[in-house]
This record gives structure tokens, C-alpha cells and sequence, in this order.
């Protein structure tokens, strides 16, 4: 079967995925490790044991964050 | 003093330092630095993944968690739903309900803005958050932060970065008096004497990161600041003597020779 | 930093604080507080045994010379000639040839006459003392204490006994740069902060006896003076920050949450 | 045989005590352990090795000095 | 210097001291140190009259009023309702429409909550008031007090009447900078060399009661800071030397006799 | 105040500011300033005439010395024998007996050799001079330059020229509480406030000169030197208010409206 | 014809006067130069020019102020 | 009749002038006010009213001194 393409705003940059897309899933084609980042969907915090049904469809705006050094 | 422990919230630390994860020459530097603090709570800093270059090594290699209590931060945030926002992210990063909470007011001084600050308290607060709130050296500030439910009070010394030391002592002295939860010196030291002067003044603990990130030699100037916040407390502990104009001798004043 | 050693003529100190004897509320506090700072020399001062009471227990009961090596002053003494008298007794009685050179100018402020000063130093070093004068915070006068063979010199902070702290840190800092000999801030400092100060300007070593001894709780304060000396001590290796007038973000500026 | 008194001053103060005595029987008269005092004769150190044959007569000053308590 | 003027919503004053009215020895004292100060502005507090005893003269007949200008202030309102109140009867009072601002946070501080203090400052504004709000030092709220139309911005030195000097000259340097409108340092002042010092800051004007009410010689202090004032705005605007470590000689070092 | 006069050697000067010569960006803008700041007497070096230039205009072309007493001192000496010489020289070349007597113990402070500077004083009294020695802020030294005739006492508030303020006020007032001759601080002025600052220590009177001649506008720093030591004056005989930690309201806190 | 006694609150102290009372004459009565003080009549500020029409009546609430010391 | 150089040394610096001459010519010579400078001799202080009769000769040693600006 085939695969669409979804538009996403990933932490304010546009961007192209196959999708519709689970949380889990995106975060592995980025290679992002899923147990060190928050990901926020539409301006709601997706609790990290929603990742898998959490599914990023086509406009939606998706922010994923880590910690990094500071005071 | 053993069981001198600075306790947040119901939560205990062995050291009254707290010691941030920015600006160091390396991660490795870092690491070394926070070992030679023997401080175990860290500032770190919640931002975007790097998307397009993943290969950046990850802050937490060099964190070892089981020992360092890690406190995200709204660093960068310039009103309260920014922050809001920001501590959730962090929360879930986390795992932790801890806040830095900072609301910037303006980005030449990095001050707080602190009607800002009250309202992203009290709304942390009530959905469960421990805030710790970066502010002015403002003591009715502070105790609205306490009633707002902020479980510390952290008055900023000097400006971020400043190493200007403590500016007002007399407001930190006014702060300690009035607050019932901790008082956190945070930003502004310079150097280590800046530390023993903030606990002299009652201050339960200090928070920095250029001081020691920044110094020429990070891991000498993270023992340094270990032993400053010993000092410091210790002699808060012991109760100084008072200052006087004229000298007073140290020695006998009867049995000297050939009088 | 293992290797950092305080050297005075030639002899290894393994810490930077002298420690007084005087004033404490009992000798046996004094052993306390001597075991909590750490130090490794003390002041005495040299006095007529008394004859009519010979119950009073003895100083020395409370010191374990093995571990502390003992410096007698010459306190109380207000011209060359009875400084040098009291050194010589000093010797006999500790068996060393060292000695704490102190020739005072005025009762009110015991501050040295340092022509005297000067005096007594070269005709001592002449005798094979190794002479360590207390002196003002005047770079001339160090340099000439340094050319009549001083093996240290010893610039106040402040009157003795003031607790004041230190008074010209520039001087300091001056004498620190123009000396050849160890520069040791004796007299003056009052707490904890005040001897990270006086190690941060360079000073080789602090000498201090009110401050402890003084302190509502000796034995913590001594405890605190380890500390402070030896974070002091760091700050100045490790260099410090500069001060700004503004503020440097400790966090990142990029990154940040809905930007 | 008998023993003659010497006046001397000690520490300031006059004394008499059974003499001429030496600095050694001195101390021992006085209950003053001899190890840990220094002592001037007529304004003159005594090294402690010459205790037993330094002499003292009738007149002389005598300084004994141990350490106290300074800063 | 002639033209330095301080000019405040566009009222132009001759001297830059503010002085008060309150706690002099006697109402002829006040008269005489007004006189010496060289002020043409005064602040008076707004009260309720003493209905029981009418006996009780009158301030406004030891005060010039075509001489000075009189700033009713709204000392002891502990809310923004309660100094708007305050400033409405004092403007009905003096027939004027100008304001010291006092929104009280903390009867020992006395400092100022400046979240109500912002608030009031928007409703006077509104009523065509000239408000001078007494603030904390803290830049980020002058800078809203001047978005919500202040005529100038007064942040404190020191707590009210503790003569402590200025506690944090960097913040005040800081608001100067950042200020479209007069900065006027209100409180704290305890001598002539803090005037001196406030003014050499850059503020605009100094504002002051117990140091002058309070000294055991009002006029004297009255005219001593008249001169203080003067002397701080003249250095900030000749432009002070850079300071130095070290020496330079203020004579040639060539042609010295005998060289 | 017009009776408080500054009386040094039984002379009368109506102002407590004593100005230098030297380092003014020309003779023109030194005659201004020395208008500006309404002093009195004035410091000049004694120097070689310049044979082979003749043209260079004279010093003395822009000074009246019908209304400005000329000091001339002994800058550059070294030693006593040098400043003797010197200060015979000035005397002839100024046809009066006064001189500021400075012997520099070092060239990179500028710090006096209290020790030959005491020598030379003792040598010029009695050869009939009115001696003002430049000296530390010993108050040993000072006892011993005025029981050597001294006709006032001058200790340096800080190194010459570096602008660095008083660096011990402790010193400055215990000097001044022991000496019966006038105080008079010398060098290290470096704005208003440091003038003002010094007279509040009971100083009799303040010598400068680079802080006026280096000042970006020295004629506008000379008239606010004149002012701050009117300031500082009139501070010190006014008695300024005590320190408090806490604040004190300056308006009646009863009859509020409202309560 | 007969005056009657109105029960006012003034500057937080129960009064009674004759009345109802304009500000002017209650002024006087109090021997308060109406020049020199402000008048807050229930909560609402009395301007200068309707001191006369203002009248006070029974279980009203008038404050009078006028200028003290102050810092 | 003719005059004599005597070497002298000025200031520091050696100097020709024709010679032996009055402190008062010499001044004159180099065009220097009297009234403003003091001037030392080999060594000792010459007072002002002595500069006539005080004669420079070969080999001597003269520093002219004024005010210059100081501090």
C-alpha cells in the first residue's frame, strides 16, 4: 500500500513526513530518543505513555524538546 | 553540623550549593566541575532538539542523575505563559514537578518581571509544581511569591552573569527575616568570598553558573565554591564578633617582661 | 591542588591559617577549635610565670606541639629594644627560632611603630631568628622589613581585635605584588567571608584569633575558617569572572519554546 | 651548716629565698617545671643546659617566662 | 551651569533637592532649613484635620507656597484604592495635580508594592494627574511606571529613613539609563555624600526628609545639602577621572634637582 | 558657618580645598578651574627652569597670587637630603617659609618613606619651615610627624592620581581624633563624593589635583569640588542621622484617611 | 422655628450636628478654614466651588483633610 | 679688554660662558627673570639679594629652579 505525506511545524520549522504519523514513530525516523524528551501536540503536552496513539496528522504543529546546559 | 541539611519542599540536600550546567568549556569539564562542588541539585535548561544535527552529544551523558537532583528552568521565558509553558515541557522531560522559575522582563539586565512571576507561581502551583522562583531582592515580592505557594525564594544577588556579588545585603538580611521557606541567593557571584558573604547573611543556600562555568580553571573554582558555602553557613551558624573602631589586644596586657 | 603548600623559610605548612591562643572561653574549647581549623601553626605570647598562683594550668597542656608548631609574639612590646628581649625569651622558652614580631605605636589602635619595627627585624635575623613582623598595609614598609630579612611579612586588615575585615584590599594586593616573601594578613578579619577576601587579593596565609576565639561558637567558626581560607585559596588559583555592569544569559538564547 | 637569704627580684617583684641558689634549685623551689619556662639573669638569657650552674646572689634580677594565651 | 535646570512634566525647578516636611524639631526649624536647602519643592502628607484641638498650627503657615511647590504624597496607603483616595483629596487640598505616589507593601520595610503601585499610577494618569511614584530599584518596574504615564520615576536608595546611603548604585545607574522621564532618588539618603553620590549616578534630583529633619543641626544639614546636590550634578556632567591600581604622579618627573 | 576656617600655622584660609598645578590641559583652562573652586592655596612643584627653551610661558603668568597662596613641595625626592634641598630651593623661588613635604618611597605607588619623610620634617622645623608632610594613613606616623613639628598632617586617601576614593575611612577618623594639628587628606580623590566623603570623617581639608586637572570638563569638577567640601563640612558639624537596618516613616502615620 | 441634630460620622468619629448642614457651615462650625482643607462627602470628593450647595445629612460620611508634615 | 669662558655646569648640563660672572649676569645672559627663580650654588642657597656679588667661577656647579605645575 502506499504512504502520504504530511506538512508539520516541527519546533517552528516546516516539515515533511510520511504520515499521518504516531508520536513514537516520528520521534524514531528522527533518531530521537524518546525517553529523554518532552513533545508537545497543538499546544498540548503529549504525556510520554500516549506516545503510540498520539497521532500527528497533516498541519499539525509539534514541539520537542531536551534539556540543555544552563543557570 | 552533620545534620545541617537544606530541606526544599520535604526534600533534603547534603550541599547548599546549586550549580548550574551552562557555558562550560566542555561536557566534560562540566562533569568534572560538578564532582569537585559536591552540590547535588543542577540547573539545566528546557529547548528545542536539534533536529538537523543529531549528532550533538546529549548534556545527560555527563549527568549522573542518580546523584544530581536535576531543577529545569524557564530561562528565557519573558511572560507567564511562556513559562507556563515551558515548565510543563520540563516536567515531562523530567520527570520531575521541580521549577526554576524565571519570567524575564527585560533582555539587557535579565531581570524578573515579577507581576508576571506571581501569576505563573500561583498557577504552577496549583497544578502541583515545586516552584523556586528567580526574583528581584524585593522582600514584599518575596512574600507574595510565599503566599502565591513558591516552596523557595530565590532574590537574585547581583545580574546574571555579573559576578558583581551581593548588591544589597541589607534586602537579603530583610528577605531571610520575613521568608518561612528557604531564601536562595541566585545570580550575581563573582567569586568565592561573594558565596560566604551571601550564607553569612542567612541566605540557606546559592545558586550559580558563570562564576564557575566561567572561570579560568571551572573544577578549581567548583571546590573553591564548595568550601565558600561551608564557610559561610558555618560562621552564620557561630555568630561573628562584633565590629568595633579600635583594636583590642589579643594577647595578656599584665606579665610582660621588664614592666 | 595537593601541592599547595604555605613555605615560610624553608618550612612546609599544610595550612594557610595561624591560629591564635588568646581569649578563648577555656582551654579546653581552644583544643577544639584548634583541632576544627586545621591549622597547623599557633601565635603565644611570652609572659611572666606566676609566681604567687601556680595551680593555673598551663597553655601547653592544650596544644599538641607535634602537630602544631608554635610562634611566641612579642605583644605588648612598644620599642625595639623590649621586642627583642621578649624574642630571645620567646626562643629559650620554645625551643625555636621563630618569632611573631610585633612593636606597637599606640595603645588605643595597637598599631606597629614600623621604624622601630624595622629595627628589632634586622638586629633578630642578625641572631638567626626567623622573624615574621606584623605591620601596616604600607607597600615601603614591607619592602624594607623584606630587606632587613623578614622571612614573611604580616600587613593588618584592621586594628586588631576590630573584626572589621580588610580595610585596603588594594594595598593588599599591591604588597602581594611587590613582596618576595610570603604575604600574611594578620589582625583585622571578624568572619569567615573576610579571609576568603584577604586569600582571593594573594595574601599567602591569614593570622587570625579574635574571630575564632571570639565567636559565639569558637569551635564552629574555626571550623568555618578552614573552609574559608582554603576557598579563598582556590578562588585565586582557579581566577575569577570579570565583573559587568550587565547581564550574560546563562542559558541558551536559542532554542526556545514557540519562537 | 646554715643557710644565708638572698633578696632578689623576680619578675618584678622582690623575694627572698635561701641562697646564693641556682637558676635549677630555683625553679625547683618554686614548683616551676624547668622545661617549659625561659629565664633571664641580670638581663642575660640563661640557656637551659647552663640552669645548674648559673648561680644566683644577693641583688640579682631574675625574669622566669613560659607562653600564654595570644593572638 | 546656569541652565541645568530639573524640569519634571514640564515644570521647571531651580534646585534639584526635593525636601520633606515631616519630623522636624519645630515648624520654625523646618522654615530655616527649607530656606538653606535652596528647594522649591516639598512633599506634605495628606490627614485628616485634628477636629478636637483647633489650637494646632498650621504647616502651610511656615511654608512659602509662592516660593515652593508643594508634592502631596500619599504616605500610608497600603492599596492602589486607598492612595487614589489620597491623591484625590490632596489634590483638592493643594489645588494642584501633582503626586508622590506611596503604595506601601510592609510597615517595617516600608518598601513599596509595586504591582498596586503600578496600578494606581494608570488610574491618576487617567485623572490628568502628574504622578511621582516611590519605587523600588528595579528597572523593569520604572520602565512599566513609564508606560503607564508616570511624570517621573522614584526609586529608593535605602528603606525610608535608615540613612543607609545608596544600597545598590548599579540598579540606579541602570534605571538612569534606561528612563525617558526624571529619576529621582527618594529614601535613604543619610549624609551629604550620599546626595553627592546619587547624583554622580546620573539621577535627576535626590529627594529627602529624616536626613535633614532628623540631623542634630537641620539648617546646617539643610544647607549642607544644597551644596551636596550641586556638587553630584556637577561631577556626573564634568566627567570624573578613570580609576587606577596604581600611582601617577600629579608633578614632572623630569627636571628634578640633582638628577 | 562664615567663622568655620580652615587655620593652618596660625594662617586663616577661607576654603577647606587645597588645588594642584599640575596636568591641566592648559594654563588657561588651570586659571578657570582654580576661579571655579574658590580655593585658596595652591600646590607647585619646584623644577628646573628650561634653559634651552626660554619661550615655555610661565606657571606664574595665571595665577594671582595676591589671592592664591602658592605651596610648593618636594615631589620626586627620594630621599630626606633630597626633599630638604628641595624644599630650601622653593622657599627662595616662593619667598615664603611653607612647604608640602612629600618623600616617595616608591615609584610605582607613590607611597611616602614615612621614615625619611619624619628625618626631613624634623630638619626643616627647625630651620624655620611650616611643614605639611604627605604621608600614609598611619596614625603612628602622623603622632610622630607632629611631635616633629609638623604643622599639619597629611594622609593619603588613596594612591596619587588613581581616583580610587578614601580606601580606609577608619584610618582617616582615628587620624583624626588623635592628631591636634589639621587633617588634611591627601591624593586619591577621585570625584565629588570622595571629597564630600573625606570632610564627613572630620577631615580639616582636602588637597587634589588630577581629579580636577584630569576631569573630562575641569572647571566644572573644580566648582563641584568647591561645593563638596562645603558639603562634607557642613555634614560633619550637623551631625548626620545613625544607621538603621529597617525603615522609619518620615509622615505622621496617624489621621490617615479611611482607618 | 426649631433646629434638629443630624448623627454624621466625621473623620471616623460619630458626630452630632445641627442639621442637615451645608460643608460651608459645617466648616465654620468647626472653625476650619474651608482654604486650606479638601472634604470628601460619602466616599465622593466635594469641590471648593459646592461647599455651599453640599448639604450634610443624617448618617452621612465626611472626611476633612488637610496638608501635614511628611517625607 | 677681552673676557674669559669659564666652564660650568648648569642645570645638570655643562655650560660655556664667558666668566668668571654674577649670578645676576648670568640670569640676565640667559634671559631669565630673577625675581622668579631661586638659585643654588655649588650646592648652597643663594638669597636673592646676594646675586650681584655672588661671582661663578670655572668648574662651578649652578642649578636655576621655578614653579612648575603640580600637585
Amino acid at each position: 500500500m502506499f504512504t502520504k505525506i504530511v506538512h508539520i511545524t516541527l519546533n517552528g520549522d516546516p516539515l515533511d513526513v510520511p504520515g499521518p504519523v504516531s508520536v513514537t514513530r516520528l520521534l524514531k525516523s528522527l533518531e530521537i530518543d524518546a525517553r529523554r524528551v518532552a513533545v508537545e501536540h497543538n499546544l498540548v503536552i503529549v504525556k510520554r505513555a500516549a506516545f503510540d496513539e498520539t497521532i500527528v496528522n497533516d498541519g499539525d504543529t509539534v514541539e520537542i524538546v531536551n534539556f540543555a546546559g544552563g543557570g | 553540623m552533620a545534620s545541617d541539611h537544606l530541606v526544599i519542599a520535604g526534600k533534603t540536600f547534603q550541599s547548599r550549593l546549586i550549580i548550574g550546567t551552562g557555558k562550560y568549556p566542555s561536557n566534560a569539564v562540566m562533569a568534572k566541575a560538578h564532582e569537585a562542588s559536591g552540590a547535588d541539585m543542577a540547573t539545566v535548561a528546557v529547548r528545542r532538539v536539534n533536529i538537523s544535527d543529531r549528532t550533538k552529544e546529549s548534556l545527560l551523558d555527563y549527568i549522573d542523575t542518580s546523584k544530581m537532583f536535576l531543577l529545569p528552568n524557564t530561562a528565557g521565558c519573558y511572560n507567564a505563559d511562556e513559562a507556563v509553558r515551558t515548565a510543563r515541557l520540563g516536567r515531562e522531560a523530567g520527570l520531575s514537578n521541580w521549577v526554576k522559575l524565571e519570567v524575564i522582563g527585560d533582555e539587557k539586565t535579565l531581570f524578573p518581571d515579577n507581576e508576571e512571576l506571581v501569576k505563573a507561581t500561583a498557577v504552577l502551583v496549583r497544578e502541583g509544581f515545586v516552584v523556586l522562583p528567580y526574583t528581584t531582592d524585593d522582600p514584599i515580592v518575596c512574600r507574595k511569591l510565599e503566599d502565591a505557594g513558591a516552596s523557595a525564594v530565590m532574590p537574585l544577588g547581583a545580574p546574571i552573569g555579573s559576578g558583581l556579588g551581593i548588591q544589597n545585603p541589607n534586602n537579603i538580611r530583610i528577605i531571610r527575616e520575613f521568608s518561612r521557606v528557604p531564601v536562595i541567593v541566585d545570580a550575581g557571584v563573582g567569586t568565592a568570598s561573594d558565596a560566604t558573604f551571601a550564607m553569612e547573611l542567612g541566605a540557606d543556600a546559592v545558586l550559580m553558573n558563570t562564576a564557575i562555568a566561567g572561570a579560568q580553571d571551572p573544577v578549581a573554582m567548583a571546590e573553591s565554591m564548595k568550601y565558600a558555602i561551608r564557610a559561610g553557613r558555618l560562621a552564620y551558624l557561630a555568630g561573628r564578633i562584633p565590629r568595633k573602631m579600635y583594636a583590642t589586644a589579643s594577647s595578656p596586657v599584665e606579665g610582660l617582661v621588664g614592666r
